[in-house]
């Protein structure tokens, strides 16, 4: 039912854990659901030079956690912004139609973590 | 047969070589119709009604109040909706419970939609049905009450005969769904005194695509699927003769030995329920510990969800299932969980353990050492998990 | 596989040898549910939905639009009962013909009895619907419009086609029972263009207990039987999975094999026919003798009664059927025989003689040689027979 | 489903056939419902001399008739009179609930062929 992809951001996937004194924090998704995602990102340069997920969820839920951070991992902070849950469900090499609301998941912690990280910067404490 | 590391017993089990052996003659040489005229159509209806006897005997039932189907969701459909039609002019409302398998509850639901009224009683914190609720809820429009007998996946038994007798003090029809303790654990029609017991081949060794409805001889209820006449009017269909002489065989296997499953299993169960509390902190066992199949093993694995249990232990062969919503396609955890009062992180955080006749304490052994790794893994990604904030 | 003077294919076939070895695999060791979440449970998803392609294929249909259920019993019941409960808004009206199978007019019956009408359309001497009168059939309620393909008796195929257009034409729904015809004839459901249609894996050598309904991708019905949500929630209960893979791979045989077959059995049919024609004085020949299926052929043979023409071919090891009254255990004959203007005698001495793929020449000449004298016999003791007064 | 004894009276009877000038003949049984049994008596001082069948019918009319022949040949027929289906159906060890309905049709017929030697012999002829 996962593409091979899939499994091996899930089975391999290095990049969880917290960061502490991280830049921004995103938290979204609820237990109802079964979906919960945490998203730390440290911001360098305007840039984000390191991130982290800590998940509670399926398959589907560790793995585009994992590769969503992958994808972020040293981009300018304004291009990690825009990517989409497409993006991340199609470097998944996809998703089953009824995890795409993962990749949404994904792409809803990264937006949290970065406004959270744009709030601070504004003087906003978290 | 390659089994290992297989402990979905409660989902689907292997069919038996014994029964493959027994159903061999019923595809391509006693394939006759059984109600032909010709000899050999003789033969294969001698050897369906011999298969009814076999499950009649596991069952203590008389042969002719025993009726073939296609499975437990049949018989499960074939009780509630036949008794529901057959009685509409005397009442209209049914009692269940709020644990039962969908086979139940989605056809009391598409009742509901057809001028039924519905009771779904509570369960308490190990799986029961309460015996007071019980009597509250029955009105003078209560045509049918179903209480499964085993629960599926955290295994409670239910006290049956005490429920049937509350049910038939009021006059009212008892149907029990027994699909998983058929074949597991002494169930006895005359004993438990209900009217309708639906159970299932493939949970006990037998073949899929079959299974079977207990009907009191003089309870009437309308068929659901009318043609030529088959078991006495009340399945139509020509009969799928190799599945009911295997599931025959099964039956008769099940009562010879039961006994020595439970032995077994029970010890298995109890040493995986022993080292899995011991092993792994923050465990929760799911359903009675003492009113439980003995092949059952329900437990709930704090702050990670069941699909990625599930598909860690998938990766080193282990087959398992989990109440979690992922696993079961639907956005909730099961609703087997929640009824019993899980928290829903707790219901996606499920295992659901069924051992059966072909695991071996070596399989036990490799699950106790391949478990606590991927609790610690997927725990180490949670942010639930220590240090962290808890649930939000 | 001792299959000598079996000459009643179309109650049911053996199954295929090929068949079985295809089932082999998934009673004890591909046996996973294959709705769970493991690897092995996705082997046995692919092979079910490989057996879907394979009948799909068949029938040129897509595999999303191919059900499974237990039989071809149980497809009409969905596609009639599903209809009816789907659309009893829209109207309660249903047109079916007079020779359909029980399974058809038995689930009409049990409608008319719950706020449906149903009109039984007759058919001409030869077993034909008239599509006149069809047209003057349909009202403003009607719903649904069943005939079946082929007849299982006398082996008249219907104008599929036409009558389905007629439906169109008012917009009504279209279902045929395509039990008999499907994997012996090319049907088509593109070409039929039929909403509804059904068939059975034992009537062309795949297992018994399982069938499939074809289900235009457009076309909404209800379930009968609710439960687990399996086959997209149209038909639930745990996959009969040997079951399944035995009907696909008995669909991918008869694709390949069907024109071979025609072949062989209108020749071995039509030289019975000549033959009882000769030997045999008075004798009627049932059903149309040109749209007919290739492998049946049904005889009244006139002053004697079927059962007792059975009973003697049965001694010397013939297996065919009646449609005596005594040998379908009712009190009346066939009433596709009835339907066709018979009288009750010639429909009481009527045999039905269907041949299939493991009939040899040699069966058919022992049949010709054995059937003259059992004739001769019962007609002797027989008071309509020459001399006597002919029938009361 | 049938005994052997039926079976038996079913393939091997030799009491069919019409009887030229009988004195008595019953005809029992209606063609709509499958079963015709025409019974020939010849009485002689009192008794069935010989008594033939002739039956449209089933392995258990055919069987029945040849029972009934047996059991009424060479007996008085006021005796003859007696014989019940059950009688009929016993001798044959037996036969299928939904198929005593032809014992019934032995019984009538042997009734009916007599009635018709009793009202020859009132000088009515049949
Ligand atoms: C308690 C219970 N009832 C009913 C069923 C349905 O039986 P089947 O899968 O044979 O349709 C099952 C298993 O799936 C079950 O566990
Ligand atoms: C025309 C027709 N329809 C339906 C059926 C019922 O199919 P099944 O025996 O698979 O239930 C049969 C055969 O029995 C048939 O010949």
């Amino acid at each position: 039912m996962y593409s091979k992809k899939v499994m091996e951001h899930f089975k391999n996937s290095a990049n969880y854990g917290k960061i502490e004194n991280a830049d921004g924090i995103g938290k979204v998704g609820n237990t109802r659901c079964g979906d919960v995602m945490w998203i730390y990102i440290k911001v360098e340069d305007g840039k984000i030079a390191d991130a982290r997920y800590e998940t509670f969820g399926c398959v589907a839920a560790i793995a585009t956690s994992s590769m969503a951070i992958d994808m972020i991992k040293g981009q300018p902070v304004d291009e990690a912004l825009s990517i989409t849950n497409k993006a991340v469900a199609e470097a998944l090499d996809g998703l089953p139609p009824e995890k795409m609301h993962c990749s949404v998941l994904a792409e809803e912690g990264i937006k949290a973590a970065i406004e959270d990280y744009k709030k601070r910067g504004d003087g906003v404490p978290s | 047969m390659e089994l290992k590391y297989y402990f979905d017993y409660n989902a689907t089990t292997p069919t038996d070589p014994r029964v493959v052996d027994e159903m061999r003659a019923y595809f391509s040489d006693n394939f006759h119709n059984p109600s032909s005229f010709y000899r050999r159509a003789g033969e294969a209806d001698y050897a369906v009604e011999t298969a009814r006897e076999k499950i009649a005997k596991l069952v203590n039932a008389e042969s002719r109040e025993i009726f073939f189907t296609a499975g437990g969701t049949e018989s499960d459909n074939l009780a509630v909706q036949g008794t529901a039609y057959q009685l509409k002019e005397k009442g209209n409302h049914i009692i269940t419970s709020q644990i039962e398998h969908p086979a139940i509850l989605k056809t009391c639901k598409h009742l509901e939609k057809n001028g039924f009224e519905v009771t779904y009683l509570p369960v308490d914190k190990n799986g029961f049905v309460n015996p007071e609720h019980l009597i509250e809820s029955i009105k003078d429009t209560t045509i049918l009450i179903s209480i499964m007998h085993a629960n599926n996946e955290i295994g409670t038994i239910q006290p049956i005969k005490e429920l049937a007798a509350i049910a038939h003090g009021k006059g009212v029809l008892f149907h029990t769904d027994a699909v998983q303790s058929t074949g597991k654990i002494p169930v006895d029609v005359k004993e438990l005194d209900v009217d309708l017991m639906s159970f299932s081949s493939h949970k006990i060794y037998g073949p899929k695509g079959v299974g079977g409805l207990y009907k009191k001889a003089k309870v009437k209820i309308t068929p659901i699927i009318f043609g030529g006449g088959h078991e006495k009017g009340l399945r139509a269909g020509t009969e799928n003769i190799h599945g009911i002489v295997g599931m025959g065989k099964a039956a008769e296997l099940a009562l010879l030995e039961m006994a020595q499953e439970e032995k077994t299993l029970r010890a298995l169960r109890d040493r995986l329920q022993k080292e899995i509390l011991a092993k792994i902190p923050e465990v929760i066992v799911n359903g009675d510990t003492d009113k439980r199949l003995y092949n059952t093993l329900n437990v709930s694995i704090k702050y990670i969800e069941g699909e990625s249990i599930l598909a860690m232990l998938d990766q080193q062969g282990f087959a398992l299932s989990s109440g979690s919503a992922c696993s079961s396609k639907s956005l909730d955890p099961s609703h087997v969980l929640l009824a019993i009062g899980l928290k829903h992180e707790d219901a996606h955080g499920s295992l659901r353990i069924s051992l059966g006749k072909y695991n071996t304490a070596e399989d036990v052994e490799k699950l106790i050492e391949a478990l606590p790794p991927v609790v610690e893994r997927l725990r180490s990604m949670s942010p639930f998990w220590k240090g962290s904030d808890g649930p939000g």
